[in-house]
């Protein structure tokens, strides 16, 4: 079930990309991919009536979920973050340069070179 | 050991943060000292990384094809940090994590942390194609890079559910014969958008024209050739060749369209760059007619792709007009042109000759066609630059001139590329060995799962 | 007497020899080149037929040897002869050329061994290499010349590229079938192959590298625009010498395989692949001359007259008997004496004046009458009258046409020959006879070593003209060698089946002629030397006699009759922005999108994948 | 031996050719109803002009006639009189009609260096005229050569044993005689030297001797011309028959030309190249395919 | 029009992947890959079995956080490369954002603001480290921790105009990073194998236990936190 929820969020953002004009509404469509990827991977981890992965009082034996892609996920949040970042300050200095974020606008300005 | 490798590099750059204009100075230093222990490692050796062995842990591996590969691409590197002229104020660093990240693709043996490397070689990357006043090619290769890169995560994850585990070798050895096609289409967009296939590369010319000389020259040279043995390492050693006839139509469409498209560029980097996707596609369609000579002849016309790419990109970036004051450069823009078109005294007619020769022997007669009709269009267009290059008339703007040891690299390779064009075998002997290591699957999965 | 190897070798080093010494002093420079290029020519006068060498080994097990056959001993005799020549005329031309010398004479070094590779070499492969190095020699040569020269050399390269890599795939694709290059092994395997249309496929696509060089009908677009602008010394070599290589490559593909043998006869013992060829050839004529009388560029004038010249060898070549076969190879020796004769004379012409434009000039016979000579004897030779060299290649073909019976290449031929005394003689009325413009009365006669080439060409002709037997001696070896009837000469008579004369009593009695003529113009009073502008002008009075030289639109009434003729360089420059628009589609398309553009793009090759894989 | 016969040609060309120019010239003013000069008149001309001292216009006025007369007098050498054969073996047809080009070129050297622009304009046209006329004639001589199988004159004319190649194929006669015309300058294709518009073309500067030296290589040109078109058409002839056709030959040319007016230069080639070309090759069809009389 | 093909298209998309649900087992009865099972029962090397919270004692491993013992142990390379993409994106934003002088907003951030930051920043702090501290423990590890302190640093540097980090936390980083490498080329030293745990584990569960795991997660949590305050300064800067 979870997985056509991943699936779905996957299309809406590749949707929001093919749709949207304004290039900060890129940068959030691409989170939106990297999450939906992340939400999928957590999902294929999940087995039916089991605990998080950690030794502790209360679940003191092994009964426990996949820890593998947890882990993946881990990783792959923080990659996601370093893009977003990187990806922010890009557009700062796109906009300072050609004042718009507006895709059309910068084509047209980038032709007049 | 062959942690060092990647480790040295990294060291230096974590070191040098709070003051990155000095990291200019270490920079050769560092190079020296990698190629020194890559020199001191024997070619076969596995190291679990955390002392876990194979496909629970991470693995690197050490085999000949590997070995080579980390010779080329350390050499591109200590050539590029002998040139300071080109690296831009504080990019030092952002080279040294490159190099870490390039060292580390080629070692590793785990599908994950191939992701992880390509993502730290793609973010060193954004930063380079941002160099000068080029935000906007720069978002755009970082959105493009975004995108691939999580569905290479799909990838990734699919291998996991199919076999279980996350190395290479057991990845080859026990997926489950499903999931291989989609693991392979998935991982195919991975690389794909970084090995400059025809439609999913469209970040490389506006990346190439970013005005300054480093991020060509890097993102020409070392990281293609690392992708292209990336490429190579996933395709043939972890699929056994099964996605190649695939990449052998994109390949077929990527060289007759980069070409084309090279022929209306009016600026020299984006007409060199769009001959570097074509030639990018030369070698994957090469490589994809499958077999041991094919892989070998592929490799080789990468080798020499790569070092007429070196010499073009650095005068094409710094001097733009004519070589009427500095005459070295113009002598190896020539060579290097030359090679690339495929002139008889010069490396680039022997790759070519040999890849036109295995095609024949394998009856693919579609290949070698497109190879000649590309290469007239290359001819067209280099020559034109060649020629506007060395008899323009208009010396109005600066006179710029190339410092002393940009020169002297340059005529190393021009020099270097004219050798191979008489004497093929030293370029021959790496691809083999490249060849080789990634053809025999069976040494590689016995070497790092120890006849589990 | 070095090998060949070591010759090759030694030009290789001598074009960075001759760098140096150029960039120190011109004129050292340049005798250096004509010593070495001299020292080829008597290497190679002199060499034994068959005399085998090993040179380098490419592809496994096909080694590559380099061989002395009489064909290629015959061409590359007649190129040495025309480059040593103009060697020696560069030693002065290169005083007054500014740009590149020393580029100049070590690329044409370069060039020289890249030509004795192709003449010399045993088979498919070796002969692309030097093929290759003889055209980037050239390739970087041409651009030295005018501003459109550079143009000139990019179209030169690429119609020679697709030339040589439809021979190339040919190569590969007989390697790949019999897994040998060399020649007489090749020659063998093509006889007893079933196949024809393979080998129709490979005797076409190795005829290509020659169509494209030698300028005949698809690849002629590139010698107007390269002869007229390459420097002007080079273009002698260009069109005497290089045009040759792609005779000698259709040589070899017409009779080193032997296509009478390979393919059944289809018209009067004539293959139907010779007779396209010949056909070809037939085109190319009527295109080199029809576009050469309209042209006003003297040089352009001349490039159209080698497109012509080009496609007779080729028809002298394809007819393929005896009496064809020797028109054809004893026309490569003519065209290629006469086009450099006459490229030379222009040289110096503009050595002087300064302009190729023929209505920019007139007179000029007053003020440099050697050049004129040689220029006279240049198209004498070329339009093929009797007593050159000229006639009888000329004579030659006819006779074989007339013996196959073939009557409209006949027409066409003929058409060819009359055409040349057109357009050979509009230079002549307009650059060097009619009124001396005033700007160039003080133009001097171009220093003696200029000189002396030309009038060594002219006697040469004539002396072959009176006497062909060395070169007919060498034609009739290597009939013998390739296995057609040798035709049979004796001194100075040429027999036919059709009928034969005597080159020596032709010439004894024209000099008997005009030595009559001589004599009643001495009988009778002679007449008073008049100045130039002292004319019949009707009763007008003229100021400026400049205006009074008949030189612009010359055959401006012939012209009008097919002023609307199809131009093939329009038709390739449109193909060419073709690809160029497809280029800027995919460029706009794929390149230059927008990030939802890259997207789009992923997503598709996704789709087509899923779909093309389940 | 052959220096009498080479004599014997040259004066026959000079006597015979002046005097039928002569006739020509009577058959002319006759046919305009008027009496027309007594027939040696050409004589008086040539020898009158000879004597007189014109102008030179520098030496390659001078070598330029020269040589034109030397090429036309070589050519005549070479052309069979019926059975009087100069060089037996050697008279090959192209050697002729190309020695010719060389009397051609000559004059037209020697014309354009006077610098007049009207010369330059009449050589133009001579030349223009002559790639008209030139190709349809080589093609049905072309024709004729490839029945016979031999291509010396002498051979041509011996080979009709029968019948008159003219009847066997006449489609070939009727080409070559056309071209015959054109080749003379005769009226209807005289544009090269069209008296009214370019001021009688090449001969425009020619005075005295070069005019008288002009005249000669004009007979002797027409003499080649016929001779060769008689040999080869008109059938096995001694001598005197040779002479006799000559002379029907030429009268019949003078009759046409005196009653056609002048051909426009683009008219001289499009009419060439599209009736005598394409009879041409419809005789050589015939030829190729066996349908001779 | 362009909305309708991209409907098209996402929705190709969306059939291309639920295509490829047949191979997946079903949701929530996934079977653990076997190289989970050993990461679970920390028998990699064979010698682990059945662990028990409190009790089983010098495991290979020995943190009690499964997900941290696989992030910082058993594939502790690829966190060193994860280490490395912030590394490169910091540095990145530092590049791209060269700014000099810290970027006024020119309204006076109000009251409540101001004083809350003074009690609430101490707790944020806090809360950070004791999440990076325990990080083989409890579920979270060194990138949370990092990014809860660097969330304070924004609270500082919302809170009032003037704050403007000095270049502490480029050393911070540089510091904790080349730390993180030298324990592991400790291990390389000692047993001959990059990142390898040298030191005891100790008991599952408690403070001081599965050897170099906390440490290397302490170090991580300093990076990361310097790190995101660096990215964090840098977008508050300009000229």
């Amino acid at each position: 079930m979870v997985y056509y929820i991943a699936f779905i969020l996957i299309g809406v953002g590749i949707y929001g990309f093919l749709t949207q004009k304004n290039l900060f509404k890129h940068l959030v469509s691409l989170t939106i991919v990297d999450t939906a990827v992340n939400i999928f991977i957590i999902s294929l981890g999940y087995i039916e009536g089991k605990e998080a992965p950690i030794y502790s009082k209360y679940t003191p034996i092994a009964n426990f979920v996949d820890p593998l892609p947890q882990a993946l996920v881990l990783t792959a949040i923080v990659i996601g973050v370093g893009t977003l970042a990187l990806g922010a300050s890009l557009l700062i200095k796109v906009y300072e340069k050609y004042g718009t974020l507006d895709v059309e606008q910068i084509a047209t300005k980038e032709a007049e070179e | 050991m062959s942690a060092l490798l990647i480790i040295i590099p990294l060291l230096a750059g974590f070191l040098f943060i709070p003051f990155k204009e000095k990291a200019k100075y270490i920079l050769p230093l560092v190079v020296i000292t990698t190629l020194i222990i890559l020199l001191l490692l024997s070619p076969d050796q596995t190291n679990a990384m955390g002392g876990w062995k194979a496909p629970f842990g991470i693995v690197l591996v050490l085999d000949s094809a590997s070995y080579y590969s980390l010779l080329v691409v350390n050499i591109v590197f200590l050539l590029i940090s002998l040139m300071p002229q080109i690296v831009e104020k504080g990019y030092s660093v952002v080279l040294l994590i490159l190099l870490a990240s390039t060292n580390g693709l080629v070692l590793t043996g785990d599908i994950f942390n191939s992701f992880v490397f390509l993502e730290i070689t793609a973010v060193a990357a954004y930063i380079i194609a941002f160099s000068r006043k080029n935000p906007y090619g720069a978002f755009k290769y970082l959105i493009l890079g975004g995108i691939s890169g999580a569905f290479y995560l799909l990838g990734a994850i699919y291998a996991y559910i199919g076999t279980g585990s996350l190395n290479f070798a057991d990845i080859s050895v026990n997926i489950k014969e499903g999931f291989l096609p989609i693991v392979a289409l998935l991982i195919f967009i991975g690389i794909g958008v970084e090995s400059k296939i025809f439609p999913l590369a469209g970040w490389v010319p506006d990346v190439y024209d970013s005005g300054s000389p480093l991020t060509p020259v890097i993102l020409g040279t070392g990281v293609t050739f690392t992708i292209m043995y990336l490429f190579g390492r996933i395709f043939i050693t972890v699929f056994h060749g099964y996605f190649l006839d695939v990449v052998f139509i994109f390949g077929l469409l990527t060289i007759v369209l980069g070409e084309l498209a090279a022929l209306r560029q009016n600026k020299l980097i984006k007409a060199l760059a769009f001959s570097s996707i074509a030639q990018a596609g030369l070698v994957l369609s090469t490589i994809s007619l499958g077999g041991y000579e094919a892989i070998k002849f592929g490799y080789f016309h990468l080798l020499n792709d790569i070092s007429a790419k070196l010499v073009l990109f650095i005068i094409a970036a710094t001097i733009a007009h004519n070589f009427t004051e500095n005459k070295i450069a113009g002598v190896s823009f020539s060579i290097a042109s030359f090679s690339l078109i495929g002139f008889p005294l010069f490396a680039g007619f022997r790759s070519k000759l040999l890849i036109l020769q295995l095609a024949f022997s394998k009856d693919n007669y579609l290949l070698p066609a497109v190879v000649l009709f590309a290469t007239v269009i290359e001819a067209a267009y280099i020559l034109k630059w060649n020629i506007k290059l060395w008899h323009s008339t208009n010396t109005g703007e600066e006179k710029q001139k190339i410092s002393w040891n940009v020169n002297l690299i340059l005529l190393i390779v021009a020099l270097l590329i004219i050798f191979i064009g008489i004497f093929p075998d030293l370029y021959l002997k790496m691809a083999q060995n490249i060849a080789d290591g990634l053809t025999n699957y069976r040494a590689y999965v016995t070497n790092v799962l120890g006849g589990m | 007497m070095i090998s060949l190897t070591n010759l090759i070798l030694v030009f290789l080093i001598g074009s960075i020899v001759s760098y140096l010494l150029t960039k120190a002093n011109k004129i050292l420079g340049s005798i250096f080149n004509f010593l070495l290029i001299s020292y080829a020519l008597y290497v190679v006068w002199n060499i034994k037929v068959g005399h085998e060498e090993v040179l380098f080994r490419i592809l496994r097990d096909v080694e590559r040897t380099l061989k002395v056959t009489n064909l290629g001993k015959y061409f590359a005799i007649v190129s040495l002869i025309v480059i040593s020549f103009v060697a020696f005329f560069i030693i002065e031309w290169i005083r007054k050329k500014d740009i590149k010398p020393a580029a100049f004479n070590s690329f044409l070094l370069l060039m020289v061994s890249g030509i004795l590779g192709v003449f010399f070499s045993n088979d498919l492969l070796t002969l692309y290499i030097f093929w290759e190095i003889a055209v980037l020699g050239s390739f970087l040569i041409v651009p030295m010349g005018k501003k459109e020269s550079k143009r000139a050399a990019i179209i030169y390269v690429v119609t020679s590229a697709i030339g040589s890599y439809m021979y190339l795939f040919a190569t590969f694709s007989i390697y790949q079938r019999y897994g040998i290059l060399s020649f007489e092994q090749v020659s063998q395997y093509l006889a007893n192959d079933s196949s024809n249309l393979f080998k129709w496929f490979v005797i076409l696509f190795i005829a290509s590298a020659g169509i494209a060089k030698s300028g005949i009908f698809p690849l002629h677009t590139w010698l107007r625009i390269t002869h007229g602008n390459a420097p002007d010394a080079f273009s002698a070599v260009l069109s005497g010498q290089l045009v040759k290589m792609g005779s000698y490559v259709l040589a070899i593909a017409l009779s080193v395989f032997p296509t009478t043998q390979l393919f059944s006869s289809f018209y009067h013992g004539v293959p139907l692949l010779n007779y396209v060829l010949i056909w070809l050839g037939n085109i190319s004529i009527l295109i080199g001359t029809f576009m050469a009388i309209r042209q006003n560029d003297m040089k352009q004038l001349i490039a159209f007259s080698s497109i012509a010249n080009g496609g007779y060898i080729l028809v002298g070549l394809g007819i393929m008997n005896s009496i064809g076969y020797a028109g054809g190879l004893f026309h490569v020796f003519n065209h290629a004496i006469a086009a450099a004769m006459i490229f030379l004379s222009f040289a110096a012409v503009v050595y002087r004046t300064g302009t190729t434009k023929i209505d920019e000039m007139g007179g000029l016979i007053w003020r440099m009458p050697w050049t004129f000579v040689t220029y006279l004897v240049g198209i004498i030779s070329l339009a093929g009258i009797p007593p050159t060299s000229g006639f009888i290649s000329k004579w030659m073909i006819f006779s074989s046409l007339v013996s196959k019976g073939m009557f409209i290449t006949l027409a066409i031929t003929f058409i060819g020959s009359v055409g040349s005394f057109l357009y050979v003689f509009r230079p002549l009325a307009g650059v060097f006879l009619g009124q001396l413009k005033r700007k160039h009365s003080d133009v001097k006669e171009v220093p003696i070593i200029m000189l002396v080439p030309m009038l060594l060409f002219v006697i040469l002709t004539i002396l072959i003209g009176v006497y062909p037997k060395p070169v007919l001696d060498s034609i009739v070896s290597i009939e013998n060698e390739v296995g057609i009837k040798a035709i049979e000469h004796s001194g100075t008579i040429i027999k036919t089946p059709l009928g034969q004369w005597n080159t020596l009593t032709v010439f004894t009695m024209f000099s008997v002629g005009f030595i009559i003529a001589a004599i009643l113009y001495m009988i009778f009073p002679k007449g008073k030397k008049v100045d130039l502008t002292d004319q019949y002008t009707g009763g007008e009075y003229l100021y400026n006699y400049d205006l009074y030289h008949y030189a612009t639109g010359f055959y401006r009434f012939i012209e009008r009759l097919y002023d609307k003729h199809p131009s093939f360089e329009k038709l390739y420059e449109k193909l060419v922005s073709f690809f160029r628009y497809i280029g800027y589609f995919t460029y706009k398309l794929v390149y230059k999108t927008s990030p939802s553009g890259y997207v789009f793009w992923i997503t598709i090759v996704i789709l087509i994948l899923f779909w093309v894989r389940w | 031996m052959t220096v009498l016969r080479v004599i014997a040609v040259l004066l026959t060309g000079f006597f015979v050719g002046l005097t039928l120019e002569g006739i020509a010239r009577k058959i002319m003013a006759r046919v305009q109803r008027r009496y027309g000069p007594p027939w040696y008149q050409n004589f008086i001309d040539v020898f009158k002009a000879l004597s007189k001292r014109g102008i030179s216009h520098g030496w390659i006025f001078d070598f330029g006639i020269l040589m034109a007369l030397g090429g036309v007098i070589a050519t005549l050498a070479f052309v069979p009189l019926g059975d009087l054969v100069a060089f037996p073996g050697l008279d090959n047809i192209f050697i002729i009609v190309y020695l010719f080009a060389v009397g051609a070129l000559g004059m037209a050297m020697g014309m354009v260096g006077s610098g007049n622009p009207n010369a330059s304009i009449g050589v133009a046209r001579a030349l223009t005229q002559m790639l008209g006329y030139e190709v349809p004639y080589l093609v049905a001589i072309a024709g004729v050569l490839y029945y016979y199988k031999t291509s010396s004159v002498s051979g041509l004319m011996m080979a009709q044993q029968d019948t008159w190649t003219l009847f066997k194929m006449p489609i070939g006669g009727i080409v070559a005689f056309i071209s015959l015309l054109g080749m003379l300058g005769k009226k209807p294709f005289d544009t090269p030297i069209a008296p009214a518009e370019i001021a009688s073309g090449p001969m425009v500067e020619l005075s005295a001797k070069y005019m008288g030296l002009l005249m000669l290589m004009h007979t002797f040109s027409i003499f080649v011309e016929i001779s060769l078109f008689v040999d080869i058409f008109l059938g096995i002839s001694n001598y005197l028959t040779f002479l006799l056709k000559f002379t029907v030959v030429w009268i019949i040319a003078t009759l046409i030309s005196a009653v056609l007016p002048r051909f426009r230069i683009e008219q001289v080639v499009k009419f060439y190249w599209k009736v005598p070309l394409s009879l041409a090759f419809v005789q050589v069809l015939f030829v190729l395919l066996g349908w001779v009389f | 029009m362009r909305r309708f093909i991209s409907i098209v298209i996402v929705f190709g998309l969306i059939m291309f992947f639920i295509n490829t649900l047949s191979l997946l087992p079903k949701y929530g009865s996934v079977n653990i890959s076997k190289v989970s099972e050993a990461y679970i029962d920390k028998n990699v090397n064979g010698n682990g079995g059945n662990v028990k919270y409190n009790e089983s004692e010098s495991l290979e491993n020995g943190a009690a956080n499964v997900v941290t013992s696989i992030v910082v142990d058993y594939r502790s390379f690829d966190t060193l490369g994860e280490v490395t993409v912030l590394f490169t994106a910091a540095l990145g934003v530092s590049l791209v954002l060269n700014g000099i002088r810290r970027k006024k907003y020119g309204r006076r951030p109000n009251f409540i603001l101001r004083v809350s930051v003074g009690i609430l920043l101490p707790l944020i702090i806090l809360f950070g480290t004791y999440i990076f501290i325990h990080g083989h423990l409890t579920p979270g590890g060194g990138f949370p921790g990092g990014t809860i302190i660097a969330a304070g640093i924004l609270l500082l540097y919302l809170s009032n105009e003037e704050f403007d980090l000095s270049k502490t936390p480029k050393f911070v980083e540089g510091i904790s990073g080349s730390l993180y490498i030298v324990t592991g080329l400790v291990g390389l030293a000692i047993a001959g194998v990059f990142l390898i745990n040298f030191l005891p584990t100790g008991i599952v569960g408690d403070l001081f236990s599965a050897g170099i795991v906390p440490i290397v997660y302490i170090l991580i949590g300093f990076k990361v936190g310097a790190e995101l305050s660096g990215i964090v300064a840098d977008l508050h800067r300009e000229g």
